[in-house]
């Protein structure tokens, strides 16, 4: 089997002193999606972030289309075609919405106007309230604009720390939609999710993650059928 | 045994609550949804006196406690826990909690210096309560940690643990279950329950994740636009086709039936 | 064998532009004694510099006490402002027995201080200097007036006085109001003096600190074209800096009908300083201490306080600045000396200045002497 | 009709163009403050220092260029000199950046971290200027002094009252208004500016979105010197260069920017304006303008005056306390650059 | 290091630095230094308490000092008789004036309901009572201030003894903390800074200015003491026998025993502030505090009456500013309002906090005491830096002479570089703040 597009391999790291990570591995490939698991505090966060370079890593490496970019500044992971969208405080609450997603496209050269519209017809509300700065929008507001951010860089990588926390049904549908769009475009997608039986359905793989350990690696269909998974990591 | 009449909140042009009228009964766990942006959360505030409506009257058990501050509410039993978790950063996890409970005689300068054995005292027993709740979260391993290096997840268990620390008459969540495992979920659904049934608390809750909302409340208030929508038992309300052109969507129908 | 003299000044803090010149002069004092041969038979004398900062009084005390004690010095010149020279007599020359010749505190309060004999000045009390004041105004026919004053006790002490001579002869006082030293903008009180108006302003202030502030915006807004400048106010960096504006303005300070004030100005320069307010009666301060040691044949303070009236008052020979070296020879001859020094002082009970004064006058940016009271 | 516009000039003499030169000293260093709060979220109380030492190499410069005959005449040749004097901090700032504040940045120390660091800094830069041009007055102006000074003034208008006004005035003002519109103009519209914001605003997200953090602050602290270094020269110009004084200005520029509103640069002419002239009209001294508009039997003895002057300060200072109290984040609703 | 012996370390350092300035230079000096480094330490405990646990970021320290030294010289000073007879009746005229508008304001408030006819009330009766009692004061001001202004021209004080006015100055500091936290305190971070700022600069204006209260800028001097005089010492035939006995010359064993007694009185003071600081940080109270500090709305969420929290350890940590201010003015023997810098007393005292570890009360004492060090020997530190770095030139190099003058910036420098060496290897302060697990139960 050839490399997955992009690899976390054995990942082993921490914050500080304390290792969170213990030898996990993540990874997906491109017109993937792939959807991250687990107990709160299991380390799936970290995970997200030992992938993007904001965690140091004791051991293990990050690929990226076969090249090592372990030591690569997240800045400059950013220019390879990497997205990423944290879990908490994704948005520059200080700058309008229509700020927060110029700021997605900071690096791109071309004109964005096409891809703001995309956004803004995914989320509509973002479009009434693009002139408002983005920090006195309500929870799941902020989290739609978030998201938007990530897809203005129109990236080849997209990775997701529970976009859907906090937004209405409806949204949610719209944004799993999109996202089964985005990966027929080649795009590859990993995303942490607690929302996990709607994300395992669409996933083409799935990671399971306790404390820091890789506990399950399946399809998504697999781990939504085994019902030792259902009980203990699903809700049922 | 709360009441809002005509409630009003605008910040500059937006109206964020547009004269929302509802009454929660009391020993209900009252459900409240909404699209996003509907004026929840804005309501909560309102209620729980983080700022006062611009207009409108609020009652709790028929005294009126517009624009009371928090802390008064707190003594009246009221509760909150926060959207975007409020946790106390540099205090550790089990402090978090044990500085919830109510009437500490430490909390006075005077008995922090001159009356240590009480205060001692005291604290054993807030100690272990404190480690009770830390139990029942599953948050044992991180009871030394500071809060602000939790999870995500975590710190929203902390928001709830907090308010497991008080017996109040009426407790107000917004958004618990957001990012919280879902197994984990349906442990504080039942916790919910209980202390509904056991000791008569009273709930309100947001929640987008419907099969919560389904098992837990009734009734179900829908707001939207800062309006309430519409108000029935869960069931009346996953039906309504407003709610679910506005709030729902038809996907979600699929897709329940296709987990269920 | 060395003699240490604490230079005690505020090298830091608001008045640390005047600080230079005044330790300059100090230090002067001390380098023409040493190039002479030194006191009691060859002993040069050292400085050693110690920051009063001017405002903080504990660290001012910090500083003297370390001078005494550790660098073992022999007496103090210093230290300037009025609040810091209390504060080191009473916390630390007093308990210690040092001498101290203040340059710069006016304050009248020091002239009762309980100070064992231990403590003179150079410069007069601001009580004296009030009537000099007036006298020059009401004799020039001046008789309604505005005064600014730096808000400190010299300035303060110095403004009360001249409103009070100034009125007893007759004079108003439209306003007495006071200026902050070190701040960046002066409009305001200019306006506030300009609003009341006068014929002159006095200007009790510091030579390029508040003082030179307020004469600039008061020329610049043409709110008052003759000013008054007391002692701290002359220094020929003044006229440098204003330019022909000052023109016609006069004052006073402390001085006789000597050479001694210009015989400084020229030391000064070949020392590589220009001369500025209280530079001179710190020169005077540090020959004070070395000619009255000499006198008694002792660094002791004990032993040559009781000489400092001596050497500094008639009967005797005229010391000049730059005759210190005759002064210690005449001294060791046994005979008698008057030091009149660069601010001719002249010292009275308790010991402090006489106040002889020195009326001067810009003209063509320069300071003209003349005449004396 | 004479006795008005006599009231009118006094009043402008005294109260309305000194004021207008402060304040706009004022708002060009609460400026570099609000900058420097803007973009790294901490208050520089290094920032009179860095004005002095700024002020301190045009100052060299302007002399070197005096020496040999170079001049601009009527402007100030120290306009000529100003390239030199930016540069020069611009490598010492950026020089203290690399050795002081990157590593707390580093760190993510607290603001309140850097805001000691930067008092650090400034007893460092303290004693740099010192050191090299000592604590005196350094007189360095030259060309024109004034637009109008009083006397010609009255000779052309025939009032009884003058009205002065100082090249540095004008020169300060203008300065002040151009600086500010092109800050604003380069945080609001540019590509970088923008990025400067995004990055003060949250400083992770920004690295997420491709954001160079380096390049961010070097460019933010390049500006801080620049603003630093021409309000310190035209400060300068107008008053005298000294250091002790820069050192005393950071009480009223802090003021300025936060009643303002901090991190907004229209907050900080706002605020640089409010400060001034609070000082000014309060303390001042009505007699006069009285004297011209009531008729002589009411004219007042008095002084009018509704506070000395000692109290200047004071009152700028209730009224910052009095505007902040009223809107809690300052005029113009701080940190939203 | 490990965290438990880096605190004991630490202060055994400070200590032995202090023992090597009495061996080096002299005992006199290190006991100086020893004096103002618990007095510095008292004044930052009490910012500690300000920020480290309730995060208000006061930087009106000056203005609390300042109160205390007010507070001395009207406990201690002698009362001026003169001005009390010939003033006294207007100033008790306009006190009550005084009174009569704040009671006539609180029956406003009582009377008319909320709106904007009781703002005017309110304002027309302040207004009148301003005029009423500047009707009585002035005239009596005026008289208080004619009467020989060279040495008195002022009120004077209680004449007791001057020890009281250490907790006199807490409760007056306490008392002006009490009317500006009501203010101010709704303000935040930096808001808040520049207001208690500006307000205490006004205090110091107002100590500075107001010459029937305070003699102004001429100062008030001679102030009583809590010790004996060194003279008197040097004149008792038991204390020259007993400084004999000991192998010292009567001068410096007075000027030690004298510094001694002081930094015994001192030290009672700073050990009890201590103990009931470190108290107070580690019950329950403290546990509130840090967390209001670490997220007030949530505190207030959970039932802590927020305002009236922070307006308690505002009011707190300025008595114990005030203390320390009545503490200095004691040592000085002299009240000079000028010496109210905000440098001095505000920044300094931060530096003190920060560098020490805010948040730990043994932090702020270390901090009071290496930054009072650094600040008093940094001088002859860095004169001697100089001539060090100075020697290799000739006699008469012109860059010698330069630097040689400019020696006196050398402290500047020398402060701010161990500042910044301090928080580079110490970024969260020498003893940073303990994370407190659990307590002690
Ligand atoms: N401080 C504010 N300033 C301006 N508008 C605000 C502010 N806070 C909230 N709003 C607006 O008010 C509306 C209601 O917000 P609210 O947070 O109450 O929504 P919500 O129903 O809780 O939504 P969600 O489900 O996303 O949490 C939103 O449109 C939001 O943009
Ligand atoms: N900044 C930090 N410093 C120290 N420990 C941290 C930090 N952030 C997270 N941790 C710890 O690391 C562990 C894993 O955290 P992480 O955020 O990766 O969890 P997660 O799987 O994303 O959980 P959740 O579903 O709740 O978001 C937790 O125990 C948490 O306490
Ligand atoms: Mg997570
Ligand atoms: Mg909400």
């Amino acid at each position: 089997m050839a490399e997955p597009f992009l690899i976390g391999e054995g990942m082993t790291g921490g914050y500080g002193g304390t290792t969170i990570l213990n030898d996990c591995t993540i990874s997906v490939d491109r017109g993937e999606i792939a959807v991250i698991v687990g107990p709160n505090g299991a380390g799936k966060s970290t995970a997200m972030k030992a992938v993007f370079g904001m965690l140091d890593l004791t051991a293990g490496s990050v690929r990226l289309d076969g090249r090592d970019i372990t030591r690569l500044a997240p800045q400059d992971r950013v220019p390879e075609g990497m997205a990423f969208v944290p879990q908490n405080a994704n948005i520059f609450a200080g700058m309008t919405v229509r700020e927060n997603l110029e700021m997605g496209a900071y690096l791109r050269r071309d004109d964005i106007s096409g891809t703001m519209e995309q956004v803004f017809d995914l989320f509509p509300i973002l479009r009434e309230k693009q002139r408002q700065n983005a920090g006195e929008l309500s929870g799941g507001q902020r989290q739609q604009v978030a998201v938007g951010r990530a897809l203005m860089t129109r990236p080849t990588v997209l990775m997701l720390d529970e976009p859907t926390a906090g937004v209405s049904p409806i949204v949610m549908d719209e944004l799993f939609d999109r996202i089964i769009e985005i990966r027929r475009a080649g795009i590859a997608i990993l995303m942490v999710e607690q929302n996990a039986r709607q994300a395992l359905e669409i996933a083409d793989h799935g990671f399971v993650l306790v404390t820091g350990e890789n506990r399950y690696t399946d399809t998504g269909a697999a781990l939504l059928a085994n019902p030792e998974v259902r009980r203990s990591f699903l809700g049922g | 045994m709360i009441r809002c009449e005509d409630v009003h909140k605008n910040f500059g042009g937006v109206r964020a609550v547009d004269g929302a009228t509802l009454e929660l009964a009391a020993g209900a766990i009252t459900g409240l949804i909404g699209p996003n942006g509907a004026g929840k959360t804005t309501l909560f505030n309102c209620v729980a006196g983080a700022f006062p409506p611009t207009s409108g009257r609020i009652f709790l058990d028929d005294e009126e406690i517009t624009g009371l501050p928090p802390h008064e509410l707190y003594d009246r039993g009221l509760l909150r826990t926060f959207q975007i978790a409020h946790e106390f950063g540099t205090l550790s996890v089990r402090d978090n909690l044990m500085m919830a409970a109510p009437d500490q005689a430490g909390e006075t300068l005077w008995n922090a210096w001159f009356s240590p054995a009480k205060v001692r005292a005291e604290e054993r027993a807030i100690r272990e309560k404190a480690d009770e709740v830390i139990e029942f979260l599953g948050i044992g391993h991180v009871a030394e940690e500071r809060a602000g290096n939790l999870s995500g997840g975590q710190k929203k268990l902390l928001e709830l643990g907090r308010t497991m620390m008080v017996d109040a008459k009426i407790v107000f969540l917004d958004e618990v279950g957001a990012g919280v495992n879902r197994t984990l979920l349906n442990t504080i659904g039942d916790a919910i329950v209980r202390l509904n049934e056991e000791r008569g608390y009273t709930f309100c809750m947001i929640e987008h994740d419907m099969d919560f909302i389904g098992r837990l409340c009734d009734p179900v208030i829908v707001m939207a636009e800062g309006k309430v929508l519409m108000q029935g038992s869960a069931a009346e309300v996953m039906a309504d086709e407003r709610v679910i052109e506005a709030y729902l969507g038809h996907g979600v129908k699929n897709k329940a039936e296709v987990g269920a | 064998d060395d003699v240490k003299l604490g230079v005690i000044l505020g090298y830091t803090g608001p008045l640390e532009s005047i600080t230079p010149a005044m330790a300059a002069g100090a230090e002067l004092a001390m380098k023409e004694v040493t190039d002479a041969g030194g006191i009691l038979g060859g002993m040069n004398v050292v400085s050693v510099r110690g920051d009063s900062t001017c405002i903080d009084a504990a660290a001012a005390s910090a500083a003297a006490e370390r001078l005494i004690t550790s660098d073992g010095i022999a007496a103090i010149v210093g230290a300037d402002c009025s609040g810091v020279t209390t504060a080191i007599l009473q916390n630390v020359a007093l308990a210690n027995g040092v001498v101290m010749v203040s340059p710069s505190a006016t304050s009248p309060a020091l002239t009762t201080i309980e100070d064992n004999g231990l403590f003179f000045r150079t410069s007069p009390s601001d009580a004296r200097q009030g009537k000099i004041v007036s006298d020059v105004l009401t004799d020039k026919g001046v008789k309604e007036i505005a005064i600014s004053y730096t808000n400190n006790d010299y300035g303060k002490g110095l403004a009360d006085s001249i409103e009070t001579n100034f009125k007893a002869a007759g004079g108003s006082v439209t306003i007495n109001a006071s200026h902050e030293d070190g701040k960046a903008d002066y409009s305001a009180e200019v306006g506030a003096l300009a609003a009341a108006g006068g014929e002159v302003l006095v200007v009790a202030g510091y030579v390029d600190q508040g003082g030179k502030g307020i004469i600039q915006a008061s020329l610049d807004s043409g709110a008052f074209d003759t000013f008054y400048l007391p002692d701290g106010m002359v220094g020929q960096a003044l006229p440098d800096a204003i330019g022909d504006g000052l023109n016609g303005s006069y004052g006073a300070l402390p001085g006789t009908d000597s050479e001694g004030a210009t015989n400084y100005l020229k030391m000064a320069e070949e020392a590589g300083f220009t001369s500025g307010a209280f530079s001179p009666e710190s020169y005077d301060a540090a020959a004070l201490i070395m000619l009255a040691m000499e006198a008694a044949g002792s660094t002791d303070s004990a032993a040559f306080k009781d000489k400092v009236m001596e050497v500094a008052n008639a009967p005797g020979e005229q010391i000049q600045p730059g005759e210190l070296a005759k002064a210690l020879k005449i001294i060791r001859d046994g005979g008698d000396i008057d030091y009149v020094g660069a601010s001719a002082v002249e010292l009275i009970e308790p010991g402090e200045s006489a106040g002889n004064y020195r009326e001067i006058k810009i003209e063509d940016g320069k300071i003209e002497t003349v005449g004396y009271r | 009709m004479t006795d008005i516009l006599n009231a009118l000039v006094v009043f402008a003499n005294f109260v309305l163009v000194p004021g207008a030169s402060y304040g706009a000293q004022l708002a060009l260093g609460a400026l570099g403050i609000t900058l420097v709060y803007a973009v790294l979220r901490f208050s520089n109380f290094a920032h009179g220092d860095t004005m002095a030492f700024g002020a301190m190499v045009t100052v060299l410069a302007t002399w070197a260029l005096q020496g040999v005959g170079v001049s601009i005449a009527p402007l100030p040749t120290a306009l000529l000199a100003l390239p030199a004097g930016i540069v020069a901090t611009a490598a010492f700032v950026l020089a203290t950046d690399r050795l002081v504040y990157r590593f707390h940045r580093r760190q993510h120390s607290q603001p309140v971290i850097f805001v000691i660091v930067s008092v650090g800094v400034m007893f460092v830069m303290n004693g740099v200027v010192r050191f090299i041009i000592g604590p005196d007055d350094q007189s360095f102006a030259d060309g024109a002094r004034f637009l109008v000074t009083a006397g010609d003034f009255k000779r052309m208008t025939g009032l009884a009252e003058g009205l002065a006004i100082k090249a540095s005035t004008l020169l300060t003002l203008v300065v002040a208004v151009v600086v500010v519109i092109a800050l604003f103009w380069f945080l609001q519209k540019t590509r970088t500016g923008k990025a400067m914001r995004a990055y003060s605003d949250n400083e992770d997200l920004a690295l997420l979105s491709g954001v160079d953090p380096d390049r961010v602050v070097m460019i933010a602290w390049l500006l801080v010197a620049a603003l630093a270094t021409i309000a310190g020269t035209l400060y300068g110009l107008d008053k005298t260069f000294k250091p002790f004084t820069y050192f005393q200005l950071i009480l009223p520029m802090f003021a300025a920017a936060i009643v303002g509103g901090i991190g907004s640069p229209v907050g900080a002419i706002v605020g640089g304006f409010v400060i001034a002239y609070s000082e000014v009209t309060v303390t001042y001294a009505y007699k006069r303008v009285l004297g011209h508009l009531l008729p002589d039997s009411l004219a007042p003895d008095s002084l009018v005056q509704l506070l000395g002057t000692e109290y200047k300060f004071a009152v700028s200072f209730v009224i910052l306390v009095v505007v902040l109290l009223v809107r809690p984040t300052g005029i113009l609703r701080g940190k939203v650059i | 290091m490990s965290p438990t012996w880096r605190g004991p370390i630490l202060f055994a350092v400070m200590a032995a630095v202090l023992t090597g300035v009495g061996m080096t230079q002299s005992w006199s000096v290190a006991l100086g230094i020893v004096n103002l480094c618990l007095i510095s330490s008292i004044m930052a405990l009490g910012v500690n308490i300000q920020w480290g646990y309730a995060g208000l970021f006061n930087v009106g320290t000056v203005g609390f000092a300042a109160v205390g030294g007010v507070a001395a010289v009207l406990v201690s000073a002698q009362p001026v008789r003169e001005a009390w007879a010939t003033g006294g009746a207007g100033l008790f005229l306009a006190f009550l004036a005084v009174a009569a508008t704040v009671v006539a304001i609180l029956l406003i408030r009582a009377r008319i309901g909320r709106g904007r006819k009781r703002n005017l009330a309110v304002a027309a009766a302040a207004l009148i009572g301003y005029f009423l009692a500047r009707l009585a004061f002035d005239p009596a001001v005026d008289r208080i201030e004619a009467i020989d202004p060279a040495l008195s021209g002022y009120l004077g004080g209680l004449g007791l003894p001057i020890v009281l006015a250490w907790p006199i100055g807490g409760l007056m500091a306490a008392g002006v903390a009490w009317l500006i936290g009501k203010v101010a305190l709704g303000l935040r971070s930096d808001y808040l800074a520049i207001a208690t700022l500006g307000i205490s600069e006004i205090i110091v204006f107002i100590a500075k200015n107001e010459d029937w209260l305070t003699r102004g800028v001429k100062n008030v001097t001679g102030l009583p003491r809590p010790v004996p005089y060194e003279i008197d010492l040097q004149q008792a035939d038991w204390f020259v026998a007993r400084a004999a006995s000991f192998g010292l010359d009567p001068m410096e064993a007075s000027s030690i025993f004298v510094k001694l007694a002081y930094a015994g009185l001192f030290a009672v003071v700073l050990l009890a502030l201590l103990w009931l600081s470190e108290r107070a940080l580690n019950s329950p109270w403290g546990r509130m505090m840090r967390a209001i500090r670490d997220n007030e709305e949530a505190a207030e969420a959970m039932g802590k009456d927020v305002t009236r929290r922070r307006l308690h350890a505002f009011v707190i940590g300025s008595a114990v500013c005030g203390i320390g201010g009545a503490m200095l003015t004691t040592l000085d023997g002299q009240f000079t309002p000028g010496t109210y810098n905000p440098l001095r007393f505000t920044f300094l005292i931060w530096v003190m906090v920060i560098v020490g570890g805010s948040g730990n009360n043994w932090g702020s004492v270390l901090g009071g005491f290496l930054i009072w060090f650094v600040w008093v020997e940094a001088e002859p530190v860095g004169r001697w830096l100089m001539d060090v770095l100075t020697s290799g030139m000739g006699e008469d190099n012109a860059l010698r002479t330069h630097l040689l003058d400019s020696a006196a910036y050398m402290r500047m420098v020398l402060m701010g570089l161990i500042l910044l060496l301090a928080l580079r290897f110490s970024p969260k302060g020498l003893l940073p703040e303990k994370m407190r697990i659990g307590h002690r139960a």
